[in-house]
């Protein structure tokens, strides 16, 4: 960290101190986002082989560790059709607006104790409401291509995203009683020295995980862009690097939200030994394997039962835990 | 001066004339040789099963040919994605203006496998007379390597990808730009 | 959903049409479905195939009966080998051809592999259309165990063409019993794998439970054979109705449901699975020895004439009745050959049944019957 | 549940069998039984309330007597092995009224039939093409068809004209 803030101070020199921050930070997560897909495009695909009896990519780079970057270059190659019935701005906008949400997000997460720069008040409600806008995103694509495929699937997922949002909030929240503070770092010094939250709420935690499940629309709850139905869903006419931004919002996402259900219930950086941001990646990539072995071991949910899943149990279960749990911390505070 | 295109599906000679005015004046080979490189070893096919090798295909995509240790499992549906077509199974004549659509919706770094006799040359179901059937890929689309089979065995198709990867590496083009 | 689009016909504003196009990840093939949907709802269906016609029936008729050979198998290219004997059988039956003892159980063997290889490649395509990735590769692996011990014997994994006039081509090698029962205890072992993360599955049954529900008039009016009729608890079943071939002389019964919905076809099927192990086992005992094809048999050496006549000859087929007619001119050609395919009935019942669905049942059902195209479209 | 036997015996009676124009014998069925074109429909109808149902439609483009086509129906059953065969004799031209209303599967074995052959079905809902494209004029399955129009998709346009193979002639007359 020294480092950093040494090229901070000579930075702060040119524009100035608060800009040099936002520069720095802004480019320091873009960097590691960028090659958190990379890495996690491969893990998706060596996983997935290695769960049906495969062994996955192997080709390029010693045991296929650089196949991703082969796929980026040559989404980058690719010719990038433009439809002539398409909306033509809306279709533009909708791959560079999908990822942008997710980057504000992560760096709302605090990384470390003292020197991480998320020290916001509300931080959490921040996150809640961008987490929102992706699906903004993703209907834009789905209707400006001029696919019914694409309708389709843009119609399935604004459903379902509005449906998930709402658990994975009452989940939070329940968190948020306990720790009277939506300050993300001060929920985690809460959960400093006493036990982690996924024990004080294994419902909440099942919870949010199955909520994140369906937010970054991974089986079984694909259904925007189911394959077996919807051919390719919302990013049905997209091809070349505009593909490839769906591609990178998708892993962003799954990224983030995992960090955010390990801020929240695994106690964010606290762990013994490593340095505090080591310790937040290993549990947010543990979430993030789970949610790629549940993504290829269950069938998909149809669309009315999904949403039924949603509102008829879910939400009711959510919201008695956050009743409970009211009534214990009134009890014991 | 704007390269004209004509109107219409442009013959042989007007696509290799559009070929070289459009030939870039500063050949990056070094770019260009990485670029097929990441090409070659991230052929993502569309899933296009017409009839009987498509089982044959799905065969090299299961466990025991696996088609991912090429980086060539990921079978895109929608053929905007894909960058390689598999002709699978006999192209009946009802089917060719089809394959047509899907080969021209495809974008451009793109190429073919015939695989079987079906699609090589109408394999079985060639005879005088025969009413049901387009005789081969080739009479309505550029196809880079040609798989001969009926169907072939996973490992043909397995050593046609191989074929073509070489093919893509050294950048080379056979066969009519249509 | 890359055809040609029809000319736009006036339709209500609140219903769009949809095409399920040739080239659909489900479709199991080249079948287009236009389909007319109200939001998510289907209001019709209209199956349009021919997209995989190649004309077999022509070519019979300017094809001696040994040269038409290899076409049956690739009809129906996941029961190859039931189509090819079926051509022959059809063949020795109109001209009186003997078939020798040994030559007929080892129809049965390679038939009954054949449609355990053609239910396990359904399962594993049953569950991709409702979204589970894996289960695909497991099935298969259990398929190339299968395919692997037929290509021993007959030379070929998908498109047989072992059957001659009067027998098989070639004999089983003395090993083959042998490796026939480890690939049998294989199987086995993977049933109990198969029931618990399948049929116990809470996704798996909600999605096939209750859909695409077909009922006896239906299956009556439409001819439907096979899994699909058993699993509305109709016992039709050609290896007992009509027996062919050594059929009568095993054991097996014919598993049947009342439901008639997916999950009964799911069902009826890995039933199905088990008795044709069964079927494998005892005729793997009672393999007699002896010569594989009759000497009056080897008519592809001399030009086979049959005498006039026309005849029907049906076969189980793992999707249900196969029924060969052959007009009979008594040249060396067929006059006229026709090929009754079950998936051809079991598809027309769609449009029947499928209305008011969502579009992730309408994969779901058509999924849940099993067709071929090309075998549908000849 | 009538048997094949009861099932004859009921449409004789009727009177709604028609004298055979050839001596062809049909082997593998039950029953087969020449019915007028008139009292298809009747006879269909018999079938289907015995528990009969409708397995195939085979159409022959029949050259020797004097050039009709002959329409095969088999209808099957689900607990016996007995299948009855319905055989129609038509002139090329004369239509032969449709089974769709009677039996679902009908419509499309008649549709084909109408599109490889050319009969003709009076009462039926949609004849329109069912395997061969939307534009296809020619009858692939008539003894009279030998080769497609010429099109891109064979040599026929490229390849000098192949000389016309002798085998295709020497079957005509079986």
């Amino acid at each position: 960290m020294t480092l950093l803030a040494a090229l901070r101070g000579r930075l702060a020199g040119f524009v100035g101190d608060f800009l040099a921050t936002w520069l720095l930070g802004a480019v320091l997560i873009m960097a590691f986002l960028a090659f958190n897909v990379l890495f996690l495009v491969l893990a998706e695909r060596k996983l997935a082989g290695h769960f049906q009896r495969r062994v996955g990519p192997m080709e390029v780079g010693p045991h296929g560790s650089l196949q991703s970057i082969a796929d980026m270059v040559k989404l980058l190659g690719k010719q990038i059709l433009t439809p002539v019935a398409t909306d033509r701005f809306v279709y533009l906008l909708a791959p560079l607006l999908i990822f942008l949400p997710t980057l504000c997000v992560a760096s709302l997460i605090p990384l470390a104790g003292a020197e991480a720069f998320a020290n916001q008040p509300y931080g959490l409600l921040v996150i809640v409401a961008l987490s929102g806008v992706t699906v903004l995103s993703i209907f834009m694509a789905g209707w400006s291509s001029n696919n019914k495929y694409s309708v389709l699937g843009a119609m399935r997922s604004v459903a379902q995203v509005i449906a998930y949002e709402i658990p994975v909030l009452l989940a939070a929240l329940s968190v948020v009683m306990i720790a009277q503070t939506t300050n993300l770092r001060q929920i985690v010094e809460a959960q400093h020295n006493t036990v982690w939250y996924v024990l004080v709420q294994p419902v909440a935690a099942i919870l949010f995980f199955i909520g994140i499940t369906a937010e970054t629309n991974r089986a079984p709850f694909d259904i925007p862009e189911a394959e077996s139905e919807l051919v390719g869903g919302f990013h049905t006419e997209y091809s070349g690097m505009r593909f490839a931004m769906f591609f990178f919002a998708e892993y962003t996402n799954m990224l983030v939200l995992a960090a955010l259900g390990a801020t929240l219930f695994l106690g964010g950086w606290l762990g013994p030994w490593l340095p505090g941001p080591v310790w937040l990646l290993i549990k947010s990539y543990a979430v993030i394997f789970v949610l790629i072995w549940v993504r290829w071991t269950y069938p998909r949910l149809r669309f009315d039962q999904l949403m039924s899943f949603a509102w008829k149990v879910l939400i009711p279960v959510a919201l008695v835990n956050l009743v409970v749990t009211a009534v214990l911390v009134h009890g014991i505070g | 001066m704007g390269v004209v295109v004509p109107a219409g599906r442009p013959s042989d000679q007007e696509l290799e004339r559009l070929a070289a005015d459009a030939a870039p004046f500063v050949r990056l080979a070094m770019v260009e040789d990485v670029l097929n490189l990441c090409r070659a070893n991230s052929l993502w096919p569309i899933t296009f099963g017409l009839a009987c090798c498509a089982i044959e295909m799905m065969a090299t995509g299961m466990a025991k040919y696996d088609l991912a240790r090429f980086g060539a499992e990921v079978f895109r549906p929608s053929p905007r994605q894909a960058d390689l077509m598999i002709l699978a199974g006999t192209i009946s004549r009802k089917m060719a203006p089809v394959v047509q659509t899907l080969w021209d919706q495809m974008p451009e770094p793109k190429w073919s496998i015939a695989m079987g006799g079906c699609t090589i040359s109408g394999g079985p179901f060639k005879y005088p007379g025969e009413y049901a059937i387009a005789e081969g890929a080739e009479k309505f689309m550029r196809v880079d390597v040609h798989v001969p089979g009926c169907p072939p065995r996973p490992e043909a198709l397995l050593a046609g990808i191989l074929t073509l990867e070489e093919k893509i590496k050294q950048g080379r083009r056979f066969g009519r730009t249509r | 959903m890359s055809a040609p689009t029809p000319t736009p016909t006036a339709e209500p504003l609140d219903t769009y049409t949809l095409n399920m196009g040739p080239q659909h990840p489900s479709t199991h093939g080249v079948l287009r479905l236009v389909l007319t949907l109200r939001g998510e709802k289907l209001v019709h269906v209209d199956p349009v195939i021919g997209y995989g016609h190649r004309g077999h029936e022509k070519m019979a008729e300017n094809r001696t009966y040994a040269q038409f050979l290899p076409n049956n198998s690739r009809q129906d290219y996941l029961a190859g080998v039931i189509y090819n004997f079926a051509w022959c059988e059809a063949v020795e039956k109109l001209g009186q051809i003997p078939v020798p003892e040994r030559a007929l159980v080892a129809r049965v063997i390679l038939a009954e592999f054949n449609r355990l290889a053609s239910h396990l490649m359904w399962i594993g395509a049953f569950l991709l259309d409702l979204g589970g990735w894996t289960p695909q590769l497991y099935t298969w692996d259990d398929r190339e165990a299968i395919l692997f011990l037929l290509e021993s014997v007959t030379g070929s994994r998908l498109t047989y063409c072992t059957g001659r006039f009067g027998g098989l081509s070639r004999d089983l090698d003395p090993d083959f019993p042998r490796r026939a029962r480890e690939v049998l205890k294989k199987l086995k072992d993977r049933w109990q794998e198969y029931e618990d993360l399948v049929e116990t599955n809470v996704i798996f049954i909600e999605r096939s439970r209750g859909i695409g529900v077909f009922s006896r008039e239906q299956c009556q009016s439409y001819g439907v054979t096979g899994p699909s009729l058993r699993a509305v608890g109709v016992p039709y079943d050609i290896r007992k109705v009509e027996p062919y071939g050594a059929y009568p002389r095993f054991q097996f019964d014919i598993p049947t449901r009342t439901e008639g919905d997916a999950f009964a076809r799911y069902w009826v099927r890995v039933q199905e699975m088990k008795q044709s192990v069964r079927i494998i086992e005892q005729a793997l005992e009672q393999l007699p020895d002896g010569p594989i094809i009759h000497e009056k048999g080897l008519g592809s050496k001399k030009r086979l004439k049959l005498p006039v006549g026309t005849q029907y000859y049906a076969v189980e087929s793992p999707r249900g009745q196969y029924g060969i007619v052959i007009v009979s001119e008594g040249g060396t050609e067929p006059y006229r050959a026709k090929f009754r395919t079950p998936s051809y009935a079991n598809l027309a019942l769609l449009p029947d049944v499928l209305p008011g669905y969502m579009m992730a049942d309408i994969v779901a059902v058509l999924g849940s019957i099993d067709v071929i195209i090309p075998e549908i479209d000849r | 549940m009538a048997a094949p036997a009861e099932l004859a015996l009921l449409l004789e009676q009727r009177g709604w069998t028609a004298q055979p124009p050839t001596e062809h014998p049909m082997s593998g069925v039950s029953e087969s039984r020449w019915i007028a074109p008139a009292h298809l429909v009747a006879a269909a109808e018999a079938a289907k309330a015995a528990g009969y149902f409708y397995e195939s439609l085979t159409c022959v483009d029949r050259l020797d007597p004097h050039g009709a086509f002959e329409l095969v129906i088999t209808f099957a059953r689900w607990d016996a092995p007995a299948r009855v065969a319905y055989r129609v004799w038509t002139p090329k031209d004369a239509p032969v009224p449709s089974l769709a209303g009677v039996f679902g599967i009908a419509e499309w074995n008649e549709r084909e039939a109408w599109e490889l052959f050319g009969v003709g079905f009076s009462g039926h809902p949609k004849l329109r093409w069912l395997l061969l494209p939307d534009d296809t004029e020619f009858r692939p399955l008539l003894k009279s068809f030998t080769a497609p129009p010429p099109s891109n998709y064979d040599d026929s346009l490229t390849a000098p004209a192949a000389p016309q193979d002798e085998r295709t002639d020497s079957h005509t007359h079986g």
